[in-house]
């Protein structure tokens, strides 16, 4: 089994990038299941991230530990450290709410509120007030040209957004994240639910969005962690197995257990 | 920010809590009025007459009984086949207006019910089937269309909720679509059918207006042994006596005392009703 | 037999099924339009009942009006946040389960019980009287679990999703439940406000013992004045008439109460189409 | 802008609520003050003979016609006053008087003597008479014919006589319809009629007038009483010892059922309270009793 990847990222070295987002002895219960056991990486900026894994392997919760969702699961709780831009945002005195800004995040199946297009992106800034209302035209644009919607979607901003395709409507989720302006953006198997076509866009898009943008993203598909992302983390029953640059995890994976996943012997 | 948030949900809690205070507030003044009459000669006395202060109301509570089970079994008869005809084979638009009509029968008022009973069930019954026209036959009918709108809307949506991947894995094997039915479908949702009776069930006992004009209420009643004989239910006997009833009189306070029957009926159904629900959940 | 002509016969006797329930609605309808079609008239809807059994309905329609609106002004908020706690906050403890058996506990109280209590606890203890006031919050006991009940269960079938996505965009749990859950649920809250509406337009045993008489010659004046209200004039009349006109005004009255009631239907049917179009399912 | 469009449909939609609730409310509470103001300027210059004031009324629904029709004509008579008039049944109407919970209470059936006792503020009032007829189905070959005494009635109640053939008529059960435990029409029949008798058990209980004409009307062996303008073409009244049951034989004292209706207050009335007990007493609120099928006082 042979992957294919992009030129682009056989020059990436993960020295050349700074640390965005860094996990010190990371651990996370469900209840009783210990989901998240000492994780260790760091995350860097401007670039994709992929966490993969066979499922249920916590890559998902780990990706939740960026912006503190794993709260609103009331079993959870966790230990240990995530610093973001050097700031431990497991701390006391973090408002959740003021990280969640910063954080963009990106969903399994795009779930578009029961809205009209413009009134999805809308949604957050009208919620912090961080927009007048004049500049809020020019916010809605700005999202939609930076998921590269703006053209499809321009003359039927007031149509539900439920009219849209589904790589459409994903495309939507990803403007609306961009519209509280973050540095982080979350994506969580964004093409799982996607057509193959509707899956290039969103990938041309993720490598687009690491200009400005720190990506990480969570993926089961190997072809395309090893289409978009720099560096990669495979993970095992809740362990980092491996974390590099994504060239050496498919070329030459250091663990016996990554190569028998590339391979496609389990998973 | 999170103290408003914890301000907010304490105040929708409060909210949540105010049923409960109310069905504690409805204990409360029923017992207080209805406790001075209540004892076991009350639930097991054969004779009511107020005039004499027999306060038995054994034959009302069985005469209830009667109506409510044969209300709730003849819409069975009716409901059922009606939810499985809507949900397995009536096209959009013919569900769309069965259903519709259905519910609207829940918005006739109870009284017009009852004086349509009066007035056409009860003489038809007399002239057709015999005795006074005034029965538990004439209240099962009267109570029965109560009931049905609920009993054919819960039943349908259990009867939906059922997946379709079961439907289909029934018919693949060659089972014809009414095996599928008896077999597959009205076992998977027997849970939901279930509750909707003892729904059924608790909105027959509670139901007063209708039922009242059409079961003849006895002055003494007695235990039914015909399903043409006229009886009381428990409501019909608060609300014929009571505008007339001596207030602090023995007579108002056994009164209540049918009301807190009435009470403990209802509460020990909804006792059951969680019970099938949450067995249905396991 | 075999399988595939007992399928016709089994189809066939559902058919009858059907039939039977559909049937009661078009009797009872033309029953009460053949009866009472002949009374109805702007006069007969615009003047105040006289001696008894002649003279309009006026003060009944509005009185009708007044308790339901009412009702639904004390009833429909308490409901809703009712529904938001039990759907959205409340913990499975213990509390939770109690104040959700005695909601259902209150669904299935008999009205005449309600009545009872009304008459016991907000006429006579709160020192209401027979009044709009004190009609109008027992019927809201009764509204109320209906619409807890019909809340709960539209908020609970709005996807997860929009609430993850809310959340991740940094908006609390309020701003979450107000700006993305209780829109979306919308179509679902005011079906069920508005079928406890219906439930309460035609409620008698209730404003029986609470509200009035039913033979009000004026709409309310105030709070605390005895309202008049269609079934109540309905049950009167029906029961105590002496007259042929005295039981045409029943009819009439019932066909105008059926309606009100169809009124509310229909509006209500609107507007959830309105907000599932606007919601664009 | 577009984004203001949203919120503006939801203000506007309980903008609209509110303006409707707020319509519905404010109704009653203008009308409330416009009057308030007439009443002040009346009563500022005018002489205190004038009724002004609210007056609550609540009891029996027999009398329940008459009263609001009586305030009807009363108000219309004296526009400063305002009364209402609320059922609730008879016990509810002495109860309510008693504890001053209402200013006239209503009730047509006698006061119990612990009533009396329990409320012996209570004074008393006569507004009209009623008759008791008795009456049975107009295809009953019996119909127009059948004339007992109060002792053979007094029989067919019991259930001591239970055929009709006993009574002459075809060889049928007689099926006794009989008003609620409490019904001022059922305790003057027991007066009258019963005595220390019980009904018979199988009787069946009809809670008001027009029910039981209706049961009657609707069967062929039925029996029942009724207030005497309950009587129709529907129904056959039956003759009791040889007379009939109307208003002139009820006043000439012939036909011996009769029952009184009441009023009553707490203490001696006011002015207001007064002034409305006698206009039902005077000439237009006896016409009102009198069309309304009951028997004037006088």
């Amino acid at each position: 089994m042979s992957y294919q990847i992009n030129e682009e990222l056989l020059r990436f070295r993960p020295k050349m990038a700074q640390d965005k987002v860094i996990f010190n002895d990371f651990n996370l219960w469900y209840g009783e299941k210990h989901a998240l056991i000492d994780i260790n990486i760091a995350v860097k900026s401007n670039i994709v991230t992929a966490f993969m894994g066979p499922s249920g392997c916590g890559k998902s919760s780990l990706l939740r530990g960026i912006n503190r969702m794993n709260d609103i699961i009331p079993v959870a709780r966790s230990t240990g450290e995530v610093l973001i831009d050097g700031k431990n945002i497991m701390g006391s005195g973090i408002n959740v709410y003021d990280l969640r800004k910063r954080v963009g995040m990106v969903f399994q199946r795009p779930n578009p509120f029961p809205m009209s297009i413009y009134d999805n992106i809308a949604y957050a800034p009208l919620l912090h007030d961080v927009a007048e209302e004049e500049e809020l035209d020019k916010i809605v644009e700005n999202s939609l040209r930076g998921a590269a919607l703006w053209d499809e979607v321009k003359d039927r901003l007031d149509d539900s957004a439920f009219s849209l395709s589904g790589g459409q409507q994903q495309r939507l989720c990803i403007a609306r994240a961009l519209s509280i302006n973050p540095d982080i953006i979350l994506m969580d198997e964004p093409c799982s639910a996607l057509d193959p076509i509707a899956t290039i866009k969103i990938e041309a898009l993720m490598r687009e969005l690491k200009e400005k943008y720190t990506v990480v993203l969570v993926t089961h598909n190997l072809q395309q962690a090893a289409r978009v992302s720099e560096m990669t983390a495979f993970m095992y029953i809740g362990e980092i197995i491996e974390f590099g640059a994504t060239r050496d995890i498919f070329e030459n994976p250091r663990e016996e257990l990554t190569e028998k996943y590339i391979t496609g012997r389990f998973g | 920010m999170m103290k408003l948030e914890s301000l907010i949900e304490k105040a929708l809690f409060l909210s949540a809590s105010f049923s409960a205070l109310i069905v504690f507030l409805i204990t409360f003044f029923l017992i207080r009025e209805g406790v001075p009459a209540l004892s076991l000669n009350f639930l097991t006395g054969l004779e009511w007459r107020p005039g004499q202060e027999f306060f038995g109301t054994l034959p009302t509570i069985i005469g209830t009984l009667w109506v409510v089970i044969g209300a709730v079994f003849i819409a069975l008869l009716i409901g059922v086949p009606t939810a499985i005809y809507l949900s397995e084979f009536a096209p959009f638009w013919v569900r769309n207006i069965i259903k519709s009509s259905v519910e609207v029968i829940v918005g006739i008022p109870s009284v017009v019910i009852g004086f349509f009973g009066l007035m056409i069930l009860v003489p038809f019954i007399r002239n057709t089937i015999g005795g006074r026209g005034e029965s538990i036959l004439a209240g099962w009918i009267v109570l029965a269309i109560m009931i049905l709108p609920n009993l054919i809307s819960l039943t349908e949506d259990s009867l939906r909720a059922v997946p379709k991947s079961y439907r289909e894995a029934s018919l693949a094997l060659g089972a014809t679509q009414w095996q599928t039915i008896t077999k597959v479908i009205v076992p998977a949702a027997s849970s939901g059918i279930r509750a909707a009776i003892v729904l059924g069930v608790g909105r027959a006992i509670g139901e007063t207006m209708a039922v009242l004009m059409v079961i003849g209420n006895p002055e003494t009643p007695w235990i039914p042994t015909s399903i043409l004989d006229m009886t009381r239910t428990l409501t019909s006997t608060i609300a014929i006596e009571f505008s007339y009833a001596e207030w602090g009189s023995p007579h108002q306070h056994a009164l209540f005392a049918i009301g807190v029957v009435l009470f403990l009926l209802v509460t020990a159904l909804n006792f059951v009703a969680t019970f099938v629900i949450r067995r249905n959940k396991n | 037999m075999n399988p595939v002509s007992r399928e016709k016969i089994m189809k066939r006797l559902l058919l009858i099924a059907v039939a039977l329930s559909l049937i009661i609605l078009p009797v009872i309808l033309i029953w009460v339009g053949y009866n009472g079609s002949g009374i109805i008239s702007i006069e007969f809807l615009t003047s105040r009942p006289r001696l008894f059994e002649y003279g309009g309905i006026y003060p009944q329609i509005m009185g009708s009006v007044y308790l339901v609106s009412l009702c639904t002004l004390f009833g429909a908020p308490l409901g809703i946040a009712s529904a938001i706690y039990l759907a959205e906050y409340a913990p499975d403890n213990r509390i939770t389960q109690s104040v959700r058996f005695f909601t259902e506990t209150l669904a299935g109280m008999p009205s005449i019980v309600i009545g009872l209590f009304g008459l016991e606890f907000l006429v006579f203890y709160l020192q209401l009287k027979t009044s709009l006031l004190a009609g109008a919050i027992s019927l809201s006991f009764m509204m109320l679990p209906w619409t807890i009940r019909a809340s709960e269960e539209a908020i609970k079938t709005v996807p997860q999703e929009y609430r993850a996505a809310s959340l991740a965009l940094g908006a609390t749990k309020w701003q979450t439940i107000v700006n993305v859950v209780i829109p979306a649920a919308m179509p679902g809250i005011l079906t069920g406000v508005l079928l406890g509406v219906g439930k309460a337009v035609g409620e008698t045993a209730v404003v029986w013992l609470t509200a009035g008489s039913g033979l009000e010659a004026f709409v309310p004046r105030s709070l605390s004045s005895p309202t008049g209200s269609l079934p109540m004039y309905i049950y009167l009349l029906a029961t105590q008439a002496h007259t042929v006109e005295g039981v045409q005004r029943a009819y009439g009255a019932s066909l105008v109460l059926l309606i009100m009631f169809l009124g509310v239907s229909v509006s209500a049917l609107m507007a959830r189409n309105y907000y599932l179009r606007r919601l664009g399912n | 802008m577009r984004s203001r469009r949203r919120k503006k449909q939801t203000t506007y939609l309980f903008l609209g609520i509110g303006v409707i609730i707020g319509l519905l409310l404010a109704g009653p509470l203008r009308y409330n003050g416009v009057i308030n103001d007439l009443r002040d300027q009346i009563t500022s210059g005018g002489g205190d003979t004038i009724p002004t004031g609210d007056l609550t009324v609540a009891g029996s629904s027999t009398l329940l016609p008459i009263t609001q029709e009586c305030a009807n004509l009363f108000m219309e008579k004296h526009p400063f006053t305002y009364i209402s008039v609320a059922g609730g049944g008879s016990g509810h109407g002495i109860k309510s008087a008693g504890s001053g919970e209402v200013d006239i209470g209503q009730s047509s059936r006698n006061i119990k003597d612990s009533e009396l006792l329990r409320y012996p503020d209570l004074v008393i009032f006569s507004i009209g008479k009623d008759s008791v007829a008795v009456i049975i189905n107009s295809d009953n070959p019996l119909a127009g014919s059948l004339d007992l005494s109060l002792e053979e009635l007094g029989e067919v109640f019991s259930g001591e006589i239970t055929n009709w053939k006993d009574l002459g008529g075809e060889d049928h059960e007689i099926e006794v319809y009989t008003r609620e435990e409490g019904s001022g029409t059922r305790e003057v029949f027991t007066q009258y009629v019963l005595g220390d008798k019980n009904y018979v058990s199988t009787a069946s209980v009809k809670p008001s007038n027009g029910e039981m004409r209706a049961s009657v009307a609707n069967n062929k062996y039925g029996i029942a009483y009724v207030s005497l303008g309950y009587v129709d073409e529907a129904v056959s009244a039956v003759l009791i010892d040889g007379v009939e049951a109307t208003v002139e034989n009820v006043q000439n004292g012939a036909y011996p059922i009769t029952r009184i209706l009441w009023m009553f207050t707490k203490g001696m009335p006011n002015n207001l309270e007064s002034s409305f007990i006698l206009f039902i007493q005077g000439p237009e609120g006896q016409k009102v009793v009198e069309e309304l099928g009951y028997i004037p006082i006088y």
